[in-house]
């Protein structure tokens, strides 16, 4: 950390300014952009979300069918993909979809999907589906992709209620995909704030911290979301009562980081370099900031990027409550609640799908924290 | 400054053609490229240059602790004066996590580095440090290490060692920490201490006492020092011979007098005019040398100081490699100023 | 261990930090090796314990093959030998006396474990209904009961006299002998000093058909092993009616006598109580009177007697020497040894231990049916289904006098409720909530139940949307407002609120919230534990839940079709009214107050055909009004058996008033060696 | 350092009163009660209680009393006789509840901890030091499987593919005929093989966060000049990893170290309950849904007492490892 203040851009006092040829000289953030550019995995991971938080953006045009089609003909249907030749062996341009039929299997009750060859439905773009918000603004019910009325296309199978899986993993991105950040950001900020207060004042405000921390953390939550749930107005929009839920999460959740915070403010805030801003009469918020949190903005990423997971799956708890995502609206966390059965995972396993897509999510944005990590290390040659 | 014997004598460490290249996005850095140098018994050889020159780079070659990014190639033969196994060995040729050359760093080559506070670490004691090294090469029996602790710290001038053995690194001020330090690296009394910028986090005062704290130990324990510096009031304090190093490769060799009263090549003199005088017009600005170094990054085969050289030659220093001339048995240079051939017949 | 590999200089040179790949590959073998080992450990410890031959050391272990005319199991044999218990003829009632229980298929053979799943304490009846001896019990069919504890009975011609005869020699599950004092005792010491926590039960009361008073009825001894029961007025249907709200009319005088505080005094029965481990003396009274069967130091008349703490992880019950009955053949029931009641926390266990064999013999909702015909041979097991006499497995519930005047007003309208029945398509919601198991009728009681009304099952069931906006249009219901939601005529909202006390039901709730709101019905849906859910029906804060009502007979058991208490959400608190004596609640009028009328009738009626009569007019009023209305037939429990569990009724109804699994008569149960 | 530490030992108490407070306020702050909780059950198995019968139950456990005085009496008791009251659901004392299930909850606790700590931390240190190599994303990948995947999922995952491929799915931590069994090898043997699946989806979510927090920090330490000075003096490899950057890494696993020590206790309740283990955590969980009320607040109160002590130990661990807060203690 000491070297960091090097690379700042040098304000020289000289009257005629010395001429800066080349980029040896460059601001502190431009030179993490660039070490970060050479972080191969993080550039990946940053590609691959920014990928999902668009596909979150657009949801409804892009999932074919909206969050109510339920459809009794095709409950636990298997995922089925598009064909190019058909039974007869022609070869189509367009890929198609063959219509699917249901029937019962006497014995067993279990649904019975087959494609019956003659009924071809050739895939189409931009077809008219469920109406929607475009945006919430502009009201349309063009969809992105679809097949040829009255076909269905299930690329990812359907639930036990007839929808289709894929929709309902793309329309559930827009909720966990976005509040969970306002959760860890909330947690981030309380920890930082109160942990570095606590470490870097200590003293009697130290243990006062401390002991509030101990008080929450004993906290039993329990009774908190019953109650919660008891008083939650039943016509509450989903989105604004996930809110709620992720808020309290954070406001529950921020103690852990605290702790670390304090204890690495403890340990860094006797080192030269703060006491010599501290002399030079800097104000404490700035040596807060310019000069403690740099010291450990690694564990700080890490801690933020190993957060997410916990509030992405944190409401899947508090639904058997009532409470967290209400049908019919969904989200990541519903689904992995929904394929909680053992039919699911013995009949039905591709309801295990949204399984592999949170660990995708995890897995980017700790790879992105990791390129962070290195990227803001300037020891690291 | 002692004046030795002739160079006639078998030089403790022959550094020849060290090359070390990094490998960087926009292509293979040449950080050392062709480095060669000679240290003896009970001298000081100086290795002077601005920041980025690959001085420090070179140093820690020696005991080849650079990052694993670094390859380095070339060879450094280390000939023992006083262990009888040691006579020739080629130290670059040894892996780098290997017993023989774990034996070789701290024992027979010790190193002092630039920021006292960060080279110690914080979690332990100063005592605890200095005795690791001791334990490992002098003695496993804790108590005889503690003494020969002790002794080191009060050799180095640390007054009530009992005490300061106990205490932490931030406990000390950065001179005693960096007492603490040469202590620690001579506590094994080696043949070779390597001092990367030792003083440049101190201020002057405290400069001069280590300074001159080395030069009584040499003069009492009789190691050679490879002193890396940018600083030329030092070089003159302490050195007996000096390498001027720019964009890896030494650009002037000589005794230190050559270089401060006969210096030849263009660069050596634009520090020498840089230095501030003793008396001189405090009004008048220092000239400095115009630009800046450039990255060795492909860097075409010609001089790197071409840019910034006032005596440049169009055609001939931009267009091949400088070889090294020999001014005299002691002094070399390598510019083609004062070359006899210039169309690319090297010496 | 990982790191170990740094020391190692073995293969290849190491560049100073870096690794060639060479080393990589160690490690990744070292890991695949190390996984290897794990998997191999655990997959051995599997199959070495062959699943069905456990050996473990404190299993009682295998008899010689039984002997066929063995009247006896070994297990009992052994103590008999060992003299620490009296020998069979000593055990069982006299000869006469003894009570033969038919078989399903075969003679059993002896020995081997009930195994099932339960979820501790709290799922008491679960193990209490299956072993319960009754004085009298339900017959196959269901309608009329036959004597089980008792031997036999007379009733006088105005059938205020019943003489119940014991059997002679029949003892108590520690040996004392069972006589009509046992009778005695319960009657005068426990049940009407109401000891155990429960008030006297309505059978025993005989209502005069004039001034419909009640009169507590006369318990007097005859002799050792007969008693009469004298009620002033006639009460047709007594039996029947003790069968269903006592059941077990006698108590083991000799153990209560050195409990209840009248005998003992009220401090020495609060030292027992600590004793045991209870707090309060009250809650040890309940404990032992009434939930006996989960305590082994009380004796029992049942097949099988408490051994371990209902709390441990594993209740187990263990067979009753002096059990009274035995097969054709003579031999001593229960075939089972003992009962072995595992705790688990959540559904799942219950299928996954199933397909593993944990359990042999347990009830699941239809719900599961796939994934158990799935595995039925892999299990080895069989799924027989049982029949419900419930009225529909999805379906909603009105209540009736909900708080909210207009909407009380709305649900009173039996074309509101038209409205709802039709415009929801019953298909869709049988195959998504049950899976196609489920016909798609209107609540009604199911074919072969006593009260069945021909045609009911269609009556407002086919879907028609279009005919069911016209109904809400036509109820002034024509307003919108700007979400496209229904409004009252004066605009004002209306919305329909469902109130649950759990999730089971969220999949069948999303669709009737589609269906309703296509139609214009805001519905909010709300989930609420279920004490807070408790509270709110007795304050009349639940406009609609989703309970289903399953009745057996009317007459014996009335609370889910006329209103006599706060328990059924669609009368709501018409309850209240007739349970406070008129004071508090909502007065009944029009057909639910006819109900009432009937219900009078039926307690002080003379004789069966009258209350059978007047029992439909009760269940005819229902199909006139549906005020409960089902959206997807009754579906069958399912029965799990493990293969080698035989003699279990394939035919049978399951409903509380049989006793769920009992009316099977579980004493025959028996596991093929 | 003593001082400081008797200081603190002393405000241990006014603290874990206070918190003993609010716990036992929150229970209740949940509509209806016990009595309501109870009756509902009671209801759904035939026997409905009228209204009458649910007061008199209340006053018969004093849940009719406004709750500052219902906590006097319990505190009172806890202090004078050491009586933590009565579980209602178990009828049977809160001490003896909490001592049938303490058992098996240390041993799985345990367990998975020292699999926590002892797989994570070298696995960490291992990531760091050989960064971006296949054995770096093999265990990354790992551990962000375990923590992508919520427990209960996992758990089910796994019982049932040990169901598809050794035919038990090792429900619970014993199999039914050992449960009463007296303990004998064959019955250690058998909970061993029960162990598995817990270890696994326990250990696998917790010890991913450890092992990214171990491994960023450790990547910060390996990098400082302190461990160039070690080289340059000779150390082995080996030795200067486990010496210098271990030890400076393991400041902020340090300071929520304590916490864990209420985790031992409880061990994963919702984990526990998925997997139908007979421990500490799902006891809990049901008291505080059926407001089992002294059950719950017994022992949160158990709890409350050690996060407090938890945080004591972990200041102490923080100065005792990081020598300038040690010595920032000895100076004031």
């Amino acid at each position: 950390m000491r070297t960091m203040p090097v690379f700042r851009r040098q304000k020289t006092e000289a009257p005629q300014p010395v001429k800066i040829k080349d980029a040896n000289y460059s601001s502190q953030w431009r030179l993490i952009y660039l070490r970060f550019k050479k972080h191969k995995l993080a550039r990946i991971s940053l590609f691959i979300l920014a990928f999902l938080y668009l596909i979150a953006l657009f949801a409804q045009f892009i999932a074919p069918y909206g969050l109510q089609s339920y459809d009794s003909k095709y409950v636990n249907a298997p995922p089925m993909g598009f064909r190019f030749v058909d039974a007869a062996g022609k070869f189509h341009i367009k890929p198609f979809v063959y219509e699917l039929q249901s029937t019962r299997d006497p014995e067993t009750m279990r649904k019975i999907f087959v494609s019956n060859t003659e009924k071809r439905y050739s895939l189409q773009f931009f077809v008219k589906g469920e109406p929607y918000k475009f945006l919430g603004l502009i009201p349309t019910s063009t969809h992105l992709l679809g097949v040829e009325q009255p076909g269905r296309i299930f690329l990812l199978g359907t639930d036990g209620m007839g929808r289709d899986l894929f929709s309902r993993i793309i329309l559930g991105s827009q909720i966990s995909l976005s509040i969970p950040l306002v959760g860890v950001a909330i947690s981030f900020v309380l920890g930082l704030i109160i942990g570095g207060i606590s470490g870097y004042f200590g003293g009697w405000l130290d243990s006062i911290i401390q002991r509030i921390i101990e008080i929450i953390r004993s906290f039993p939550t329990l009774p908190l979301w019953m109650a919660l749930s008891a008083a939650i107005p039943p016509r509450i929009p989903v989105v604004t009562m996930y809110l709620y839920i992720v808020i309290i999460f954070a406001f529950i959740g921020w103690t852990d980081l605290a702790r670390v915070v304090r204890g690495k403010f403890i340990a860094l805030k006797n080192e030269d370099y703060v006491i010599a801003a501290k002399i030079a009469g800097v104000g404490n918020t700035k040596i807060i900031v310019k000069h403690l949190l740099p010291g450990f903005i690694s564990y700080l990423v890490v801690a933020t990027t190993l957060a997410i997971p916990g509030m992405i799956l944190g409401e899947t708890a508090m639904s058997f409550l009532g409470l967290g995502i209400r049908s019919p609206a969904t989200s990541w966390g519903v689904l992995l609640q929904e394929a909680q059965k053992i039919e699911n995972v013995a009949l039905y396993p591709w309801k295990l799908i949204p399984l592999g897509i949170v660990i995708l999510t995890v897995l980017t944005y700790n790879f992105l924290g990791d390129g962070l990590r290195d990227a803001a290390d300037p020891y690291k040659k | 400054m002692t004046t030795q014997a002739a160079q006639s004598e078998q030089p403790l460490l022959s550094v020849q053609n060290l090359k070390i290249r990094i490998q960087m996005d926009n292509g293979e850095m040449k950080a050392v490229d062709g480095v060669d140098f000679e240290i003896h018994k009970g001298k000081t050889l100086g290795l002077v240059g601005e920041s980025g020159c690959g001085k420090s780079l070179t140093s820690r070659a020696i005991i080849s602790i650079n990052p694993k990014e670094c390859e380095t190639s070339g060879s450094i033969v280390y000939r023992s004066d006083n262990e009888a196994s040691l006579k020739k060995l080629d130290l670059l040729s040894l892996n780098p996590t290997s017993k023989q050359i774990r034996s070789i760093r701290g024992r027979k080559i010790a190193m002092i580095f630039q920021e006292p506070m960060t080279a110690f670490s914080p979690m332990y004691t100063i005592g605890n440090q200095i005795m690791e090294a001791i334990q490992i090469h002098r003695t496993k029996n804790k108590k005889e290490a503690k003494k020969i602790a002790l002794e080191m710290l009060a050799k180095v001038g640390i007054s009530d060692q009992e005490k300061r053995f106990d205490q932490y690194p931030h406990e000390f001020s950065g001179g005693m920490r960096q007492r603490a330090m040469i202590s620690m690296a001579l506590s094994c009394n080696p043949e070779i201490l390597i001092a990367d910028e030792p003083t440049t986090a101190l201020d002057v005062t405290i400069q001069a006492q280590v300074l001159e704290l080395m030069r009584s130990l040499q003069a009492e324990l009789g190691m050679a020092i490879l002193l890396v510096t940018h600083d030329l009031g030092i070089i003159a304090q302490m050195c007996d011979e000096v390498a001027v190093m720019y964009l890896g490769k030494i650009v002037e060799q000589a005794p230190v007098k050559e270089i401060f009263y006969n210096p030849k090549h263009p660069y050596t003199k634009g520090l020498l005019k840089s230095m501030p005088r003793l008396g001189g017009d405090k009004s008048k600005r220092l000239d400095s040398i115009e630009g800046s170094v450039p990255m060795p990054i492909n860097m075409p085969p010609m001089c790197g100081f071409y840019e910034r050289c006032k005596d440049r030659i169009e055609g001939v220093c931009n267009t091949q490699a400088v070889p090294k001339t020999r001014i005299s048995d002691q002094h070399s240079v390598r510019c083609f100023l004062y070359s006899e051939q210039r169309e690319g017949e090297s010496q | 261990m990982v790191l170990l590999h740094h020391k190692q200089q073995a293969n290849g040179k190491i560049k100073f930090g870096g690794v060639h790949l060479k080393r990589n590959r160690f490690i990744i073998m070292l890991l695949v090796i190390l996984s290897v080992v794990l998997a191999a450990c655990t997959n051995n410890a599997g199959p070495a314990q062959v699943k069905d031959s456990p050996k473990p050391s404190t299993k009682v272990e295998e008899a010689p093959v039984t002997p066929t005319d063995a009247k006896e199991a070994p297990m009992l044999a052994k103590l008999v030998t060992a003299g620490t218990l009296p020998p069979l003829e000593e055990r069982l009632p006299v000869q006469a006396d003894v009570k033969i229980e038919e078989v399903v298929d075969e003679i059993g053979q002896y020995g081997g474990d009930w195994k099932m799943p339960w979820s501790g304490p709290g799922d008491k009846w679960g193990v209490g209904q299956p072993t319960e001896e009754a004085l009298f019990r339900f017959n196959k069919t269901g309608d009329k009961v036959e004597p089980n504890v008792a031997k036999s009975y007379e009733v006088n011609a105005d059938s205020t006299v019943f003489t119940i005869h014991l059997r002679e020699g029949m003892k108590w599950s520690d040996g004392v002998p069972f006589t009509a004092d046992d009778v005695l005792f319960y009657w005068e010491h426990m049940l009407t000093k109401e000891t155990f926590g429960k008030k006297i039960y309505d059978a025993y009361y005989s209502v005069d058909p004039v001034t419909g008073d009640k009169a507590l009825a006369e318990v007097k001894k005859v002799d050792a092993y007969t008693f009469t029961v004298t009620h002033k007025y006639p009460s047709v249907q007594f039996l029947e009616r003790v069968a269903i709200d006592n059941k077990w009319f006698f108590a083991p005088a000799h153990f209560h006598k050195t409990i209840l505080p009248e005998f003992v005094g009220d401090d020495k029965t609060l030292e027992i109580t600590k004793q045991w481990g209870y707090e309060d003396p009250k809650v040890f009274l309940v404990e032992t009177g009434y939930y006996f069967w989960l305590h082994s130091q009380i004796p029992t008349l049942r097949a099988w007697v408490a051994k371990t703490d209902p709390n441990s992880d594993q209740f187990i019950m263990e067979r009753n020497p002096y059990f009274w009955k035995t097969d054709a053949e003579g031999k001593q029931l229960p075939y089972i040894d003992r009962i072995v009641a595992t705790k688990i926390q959540d559904p799942s266990q219950k299928t996954l231990g199933t397909l593993a064999g944990d359990y042999n013999l347990l009830t699941f909702d239809s719900k599961e049916f796939t994934v158990l015909k799935e595995n039925e041979k892999k299990g080895d097991y069989r799924i027989i289904p049982w029949t419900q006499p419930a009225w529909s497995s999805a379906g909603i519930q009105l209540n009736q006098t909900t708080e909210d005047p207009k909407l009380r007003k709305l649900f009173q309208d039996i074309r509101f409720r038209e409205a709802l029945s039709i415009g929801v398509n019953r298909v869709e919601i049988s195959e998504i909530v049950s899976n196609g198991l489920a016909e798609p009728v209107q609540a009604s009681v199911p074919e072969g139940v006593i009260g069945y009304q021909e045609g009911w099952s269609k009556q407002w069931a086919d879907y028609n949307p279009e005919r069911a906006n016209q109904i809400l249009d036509e109820l002034g219901l024509s307003k919108r407002d700007k979400n496209n939601f229904r409004t009252y005529e004066d605009g004002s909202d209306l919305t329909l609120t469902v109130i649950e006390s759990s999730t089971d039901s969220a999949a069948f709730l999303e669709l009737l919230k589609k269906y309703y709101e296509d139609m214009g019905l805001k519905t909010n849906l709300k989930v609420v534990d279920q004490g807070t859910h408790f509270d709110m029906k007795y304050a009349n804060q639940v406009p609609m839940t989703t309970e289903n009502i399953s009745v057996a007979n009317v007459a014996f058991r009335p609370d889910t079709l006329v209103p006599l208490r706060v328990i059924t959400p669609w009368f709501g608190h018409y309850g209240l009214y007739s349970s406070s004596g008129g004071k508090e609640g909502v007065k009944p009028e029009g057909d639910v107050a006819l109900i009432l009328e009937y219900w009078d009738k039926i307690k002080a009626s003379k004789s069966v055909d009258e209350i059978n009569q007047l029992s439909n007019e009760i269940v005819k009023l229902h199909q006139k009004n549906q005020w409960v209305i089902g959206y997807a037939g009754p579906t069958p429990v399912l029965i799990v058996a493990s293969n080698n569990v035989r003699n279990i009724p394939t035919d049978a109804v399951w409903a509380d008033e049989y006793r769920s699994l009992g009316q099977g008569h579980p004493s025959q149960f028996f596991i093929k060696q | 350092m003593l001082q400081y530490i008797l200081k603190r030992i002393l405000l241990v108490i006014p603290v874990v009163l206070f918190i003993s407070f609010i716990v036992f306020y929150i229970i209740q702050l949940p509509p209806g009660d016990y009595v309501s909780n109870y009756s509902a059950k009671m209801s759904a198995a035939g026997d409905v209680m009228t209204p009458v019968e649910m007061d008199e139950m209340r006053a018969n456990l004093g849940l009719d009393r406004p709750i500052y005085e219902q906590y006097f009496v319990w505190m009172k008791k806890i202090v004078t006789k050491g009586d933590f009251g009565f579980s209602f659901n178990y009828n049977k004392p809160v001490t003896a509840v909490i001592k049938q299930y303490m058992g098996l909850t240390l041993v799985v606790s345990l367990v998975t901890m020292v699999f926590h700590y002892v797989v994570a931390i070298p696995i960490g240190i291992y990531t760091a030091v050989k960064q971006y190599t296949a054995g770096d994303y093999f265990f990354s990948g790992l551990s962000f499987i375990g923590m992508a995947t919520p427990n209960f999922l996992l758990a089910i995952i796994l019982m049932y593919l040990s169901y598809t491929w050794f035919g038990d799915p090792l429900l619970g931590l014993f199999s039914s005929e050992y449960v009463n069994a007296p303990w004998s090898m064959d019955k250690v043997l058998d909970l061993m093989k029960h162990m598995v699946i817990p270890v696994i989806v326990i250990g696998l979510a917790s010890t991913a966060d450890l092992i990214r927090i171990m491994r960023g920090q450790m990547l910060d330490e390996l990098n400082k000049p302190n461990v160039v000075t070690a080289r340059a003096k000779g150390l082995s490899e080996f030795k200067i990893l486990f010496k210098y950057p271990t030890r400076a890494a393991l400041n902020p696993i340090v300071s929520t170290f304590g916490w864990s020590l209420s985790s031992i206790f409880t061990g994963a309740t919702i984990t526990a309950i998925v997997l139908n283990l007979p421990l500490q955590g799902p006891v809990m969980y049901n008291a505080l849904l059926g407001q089992d009320m002294y059950l719950a607040g017994s022992w949160l109160l158990f709890m409350a007492l050690l996060t407090v002590l938890g945080t004591l130990i972990s200041d102490i661990l923080l100065a005792w490892l990081d020598p300038k807060i040690r010595t920032e203690f000895r100076g004031n």
